[in-house]
């Protein structure tokens, strides 16, 4: 709807094919699933089978040059393709090795580990997980304590890596380290280790909903080959800043928003509470979410190229965030004490929701708290927005 | 109108405190989920459940109120123990019930803490609040009472011993209140553990015969009484989300003062204290309006208190959400998991708003009495 | 789907830049109040009041978007110029008109800047929004029509050489729009100064005796016409409140980058800091919003485009609220003296928001036209 | 309502004097012209009516011991009085004679002062304005750059105070000045100057809503003699001090506020336009209109001896003008388009309402933004709760 006359005829055309595709091949269980999902993230198993069907035309990997095995979409047909496939509930893929390994490894690595590492994300054999945040940093990467040694042709880790997405699932990680003692930010290294190798150890961390998002990864003396680098020794800094600015860009909210947007209508419309006041409230959440969805595209989409990049994926990161949590917010308030019941039918929808027997709209709300907290607290956007507000005061 | 505890209230809140510290100091916020029946063996022996009971009636006597600072003390216990759904429906009906045979044995033995209580009044699950049509049918059959209905969020529902039912006589509109035990014939009562640890429950009403003395009597309409002890739920429940939101806050400014970012301590940052500040702004509110809801309901009873309960109700909501919220995103990530008590709390919060009448029909109940419209 | 400036828009949003500069250029809130003729020349001159009129009708046949470009550049002046109801009203109007000699002869004065033109149709002071009713009637008598009624809300009323006024034909539901000169006997134009330096009317008509040709004709019905000039109204209306919004921002962080107060600047509290991206975060709310309905507008017509005109125009309010409250407070006091501009635009904002329909009106379009109920 | 069944017996019986003592005296023009004042100060012609009327009771002056001429009510009483005052309407009190001076007069005067300055506050002799912040010092009093000198028996003023509430209508000013040059608190004293003073001048400051509250008033080597000194030469800050204390209890806005919203609710029940989603809103605000009178009466009155009571005071002060600035811009929202048109009944309320022609309720809602600045800003009194709730923590 968004669109209606502003997309050029290819793009339309575009629009319609993803559409077509979706109604072919988006069966309602899958939808049903990821609907009824507690986590926030992506779930590997139904995220594998609608790779699998995306595959063919390379719409898994659309950001990805045709020559490294994507589709090679323009940013405003993967933002189409995006959109759509969030607003009819297509599964959510899991990002770490489509949206930040390949692009990274197609921009810092040797032809070898291109050659090893971008095909692997692409054909799903690897699955990745990131060890950035470590214990009492929070979003302070710079003091990550986490430390390589080099012995020979090895490096030797110790350490502990928090927070990380997915541990329990993934087969590889990759890591930011400090290969030097002194406290610059040329002491830190990128890596990627195999999660098999000796030493490596995964502690779930449970959230307060019961489920299984995150974990503590430890490192005892890990021996990793020297190849396992990317980029040089002294240069993880550059290639972690690099990874963090994919994110803009690389995800789109909107049609998912959208889509919960629309459920939660439904569901206010078939409530047998009176609720008056809350329509208005709707309405209001109908607006910001429309300024919401043309925010990101001419901010994180159309304007790529902008100076002021950081500041504005700051802008989108804290405006759907505080969206998304005010429609999980709206959404106990429609449904009242039927709250209070666990839907039996809605457990397990995803193999990281393992938590407490509660209804699917209520463990989203919890566990989307956490949305305003990870990637770099709203704090932390606000004072990077701020930093931004204060260079344009001076041009 | 003094605000300061009393030396009986400051008493009251010293034991609970003491109790807290003893029992239920846990870091981590799944820690028992299980009822403790030693716990409530204690409550019954420190004369807790019967705070605001009627010396008659074996109780302390004291004032609605007083029970309303208690609840406000144990809250940051969290407990799994139903004290805050058993005082206020259960206790409050079997104390305003005439005295009769039945219910002075029923009594008797939920004052030992030996039997819970459940009360079975609404029917339907998105309509778990006030002045909701009862369907429930006793037919008069002889000497016995047949009852047929269905009923939905029964909090205790399943481990109750006996469970208080209101039903429709005949085709009257006049309301019983009838003792139905947990093994009645035709009773079937389904659990449902809530995911802040209470308990509630279905229950089917399957032409369950009961003696015409399970019927309580009461001096009023048993309508009114049920209404009034929905009132003194919605209070109490006010009270607990107070203490739960006092609790947050301890928590939140302790976790900023100790945690350093980019060398500093969080808590220099002036953005954060001003959200502590507006933290604090919205505990005083609620303080305030639970200060009124009190006195009004010691004053004039909670029937005509309706409108101040709702009022503190609803900013209990408010202030719940608002604290529950501020408390994770000042933790940060740590503030996500179940290793805190903040998580807990949260969900205490959300519980608390869903039970007892939710905002929205607060506030419809709020508007009425206040004639804004 | 490109967001930047276009080269004409940017050439546009430059000369106004320019005016402003030149002519616009005030330290205090209530510098000049009064309509400058000379000024309303230059617009005329520039070809700013044909905008978004047709080439044949003498315009420059721009779309929608690019007027409402020009009228969110031009804001800051804070103008007492009454540019946005004339384009918006009586331009909208004029240019949708069937050609006609009265017409044509209007439309060409009001173009050169000689005239100015306004549309009497509200009737109510509290109603001035979308759909009311119309109780004046124009009655046929032989080759004149004779109008009786009384007409509210009227901007530029006073000041403006015709009035295109409303009214229903005899008793029958069609609706006229009828011009009316200023001197017209019967005609009584009440005029009011509107506190940001606007200028509304009051109207009756006492038995206002027109010739038949001072209808205007149109090629679809007159209520959807006006209803049409309304919405591009409000449009404008919006792109105003942008701009000025926009503008108050600036003062703002300015005003926070010079002050000191215990010897520190005071934008390098953080607690100020993320203010102010609250207001840039609003500002970029805003601004989506009316690119939205900018591009809606032109690919489909303002009528079309209600919903999102209406979306802009409420979140426009709330912005406006915001940024005028906030910079007042982060000025402190001398934000509340009429010697800074501040002052000025919160009383613009305000009138913004009253005029065109206000929130709560256009809540109902929206609410009604995304089927929220 | 507030305290049906909280008051003690002679409470009750009091509150019933002070009903009748309303019915009797206070006529319906000067309510309804309080109503439709514009500023948010008191006006002194109407004031000066009501105290005439008040004086036999010794009302205008409750918090003032009998020996000095006051009632000598207690804290409950005096609020009592106010709440009721404000709630039927009552004009408000000129409070820099009554709440400040006298009250400082007497804590820190000589015999003499006393004798001097009491009784001439009491009886409207003196009408009295405060000269505190000077331009570039905003709240902080410390930077007071005003100097006195002292030659021979006489101290020569130079400088300037501005937002100086009534310069216009009063006959003195008590001022902070700097009686040395060193930047410590001894070098402040505290005067008392004749604004006939040669060498006074008072610049008008207009709102923008074109009303006239506030003034700069300049002090160009104007001689005082030695007495006009409040407390010790050096003592300035304390005296300040204790005068700033005096706000917390002196002032009662929660029947000013309720009589307001009361109002609004009149004007939401005969409003021509559907206001669905605003009863709502109004619902709300009476709920922490409902708390506010709570809290202003057991943190501000009932709690006088408590050790945090200047937190309790900011307290105070946040919440009420953060609820007043709600009221007034609910107002808006309910009359519509209305609020265009001035009313011209309104205007000249006040011999201070002299601005641009608007609705009251209008003028009132722009004026009264400065609420959450005067007397130091929101932001300087969420510091001084911050600082109260960590000294709390400490302990």
């Amino acid at each position: 709807m968004l669109f209606a006359g502003q997309l050029s005829d290819e793009q339309a055309q575009f629009r319609e094919e993803v559409r077509a595709f979706l109604a072919e091949h988006l069966d309602a269980g899958m939808v049903a699933a990821d609907d009824a999902q507690r986590s926030m993230v992506a779930d590997p198993e139904r995220s594998k089978a609608w790779i699998a069907l995306l595959r063919p035309r390379g719409w898994h990997a659309g950001h990805i040059a045709k020559e490294f095995g994507g589709a090679g979409l323009s940013p405003i047909e993967n933002y189409i393709l995006h959109y759509e496939m969030g607003l009819h509930g297509a599964p959510a893929l899991p990002p770490m090795g489509l949206y930040y390994v390949a692009p990274t490894a197609i921009e810092f690595g040797t032809q070898a580990q291109r050659d090893e590492i971008v095909p692997r994300v692409l054909d799903g054999s690897d699955y990745w997980c990131q060890g950035f945040s470590e214990p009492g940093s929070g979003s302070d990467l710079a003091s990550v304590a986490m430390f390589a040694e080099r012995r020979g042709d090895a490096y030797f880790l110790n350490g502990s890596k928090i927070w990380t997405t997915d541990a329990q699932h993934a087969n590889k990680i990759f890591c930011l380290v400090r290969t030097r003692r002194e406290n610059t930010r040329d002491a830190l290294s990128f890596m990627l280790v195999d999660m098999a190798a000796a030493g490596v150890t995964v502690r779930p961390i449970r959230l307060f909903s019961g489920d299984h998002d995150f974990n503590q990864v430890f490192f005892d003396d890990v021996e990793i080959p020297v190849e396992a680098l990317l980029g040089e020794e002294g240069n993880g800094w550059a290639v972690a800043k690099f990874l963090l600015d994919i994110e803009r860009g690389a995800f789109v909210f909107g049609g998912r928003l959208r889509r919960r947007f629309v459920r939660l209508c439904e569901r206010a419309q078939n409530c047998a509470t009176p609720l008056a006041g809350l329509w208005d409230k709707l309405a209001q959440l109908d607006i910001e979410l429309l300024a919401y969805e043309v925010t990101e595209l001419r901010l994180g989409h159309a304007a790529l190229d902008r100076s002021n990049a950081d500041a504005e994926a700051s802008v989108v990161k804290i405006e759907w965030t505080e969206l998304a949590q005010r429609i999980d917010e709206l959404h106990i308030a429609i449904s009242g004490p039927e709250t209070l019941y666990a839907d039996a039918a809605a457990r397990g929808a995803s193999t990281r929701d393992e938590g407490i027997a509660m209804p699917d709209w209520l463990a989203g709300y919890f566990n989307n708290r956490a949305a305003s907290i990870y990637g770099g607290s709203n704090e932390v956007q606000r004072n990077l927005v701020y930093r931004a507000l204060k260079q344009q005061r001076r041009r | 109108m003094d605000f300061h505890a009393a030396p009986e209230q400051q008493a009251l809140i010293d034991s609970a405190v003491r109790l807290l510290q003893d029992h239920y100091s846990q870091t981590t916020s799944n820690a028992r989920t299980e009822f403790d029946a030693e716990r409530w063996q204690q409550f019954a022996e420190l004369g807790w459940l019967g705070t605001a009971l009627a010396e008659g009636n074996g109780g302390l006597g004291l004032p609605e109120s007083m029970l309303n600072i208690l609840v406000e003390a144990l809250a940051p216990a969290a407990m799994p123990e139903p004290f805050v759904s058993q005082v206020s429906l259960a206790g409050y009906l079997l104390n305003a019930a005439s005295p009769s045979a039945r219910r002075d044995e029923c009594m008797a033995k939920w004052l030992a803490g030996d039997e819970l209580v459940a009360l079975a009044h609404h029917e339907a699950r998105e309509q778990a609040c006030f002045g909701q049509p009862v369907h429930t049918r006793a037919t008069a059959r002889g000497d016995e009472l047949v009852v047929q209905g269905h009923k939905a969020v029964v909090l205790d529902g399943g481990r109750a011993d006996r469970l208080l039912v209101s039903a429709r006589l005949n085709d009257s509109a006049a309301m019983l209140l009838l003792l139905v035990p947990q093994d009645a014939p035709g009773l079937e009562v389904t659990r449902h553990a809530t995911f802040d640890g209470r308990e509630l429950a279905d229950v089917d009403l399957n032409g369950v015969v009961l003696s015409r003395d399970a019927r309580l009597e009461f001096a009023e309409p048993v309508a009114t009484r049920i209404d009034a002890a929905l009132r003194s739920f919605a209070l109490h429940l006010a009270a607990d989300s107070l203490g739960t939101a006092k609790a947050l806050f301890k928590l939140s400014h302790e976790h900023l003062a100790e945690r350093e970012q980019f060398g500093v301590k969080l808590v220099e940052f002036q953005a954060l204290q001003h959200r502590l500040v507006d933290m604090q702004l919205a505990i005083t509110r609620l303080e305030s309006l639970l200060a009124l809801a009190r006195t009004r309901s010691d004053a004039d009873g909670v029937s005509s208190a309706r409108e101040f309960i709702a009022a503190a109700k609803i900013q209990a909501g408010v202030v719940g959400r608002h604290l529950a919220h501020e408390s994770v995103q000042l933790h940060g990530a740590i503030g996500m998991t179940e290793e805190l008590l903040v998580g807990r709390y949260f969900k205490r919060l959300t519980a608390n708003e869903l039970l007892g009448g939710t905002g929205v029909e607060h506030l419809r109940v709020f508007r009425a009495q206040r004639a804004l419209s």
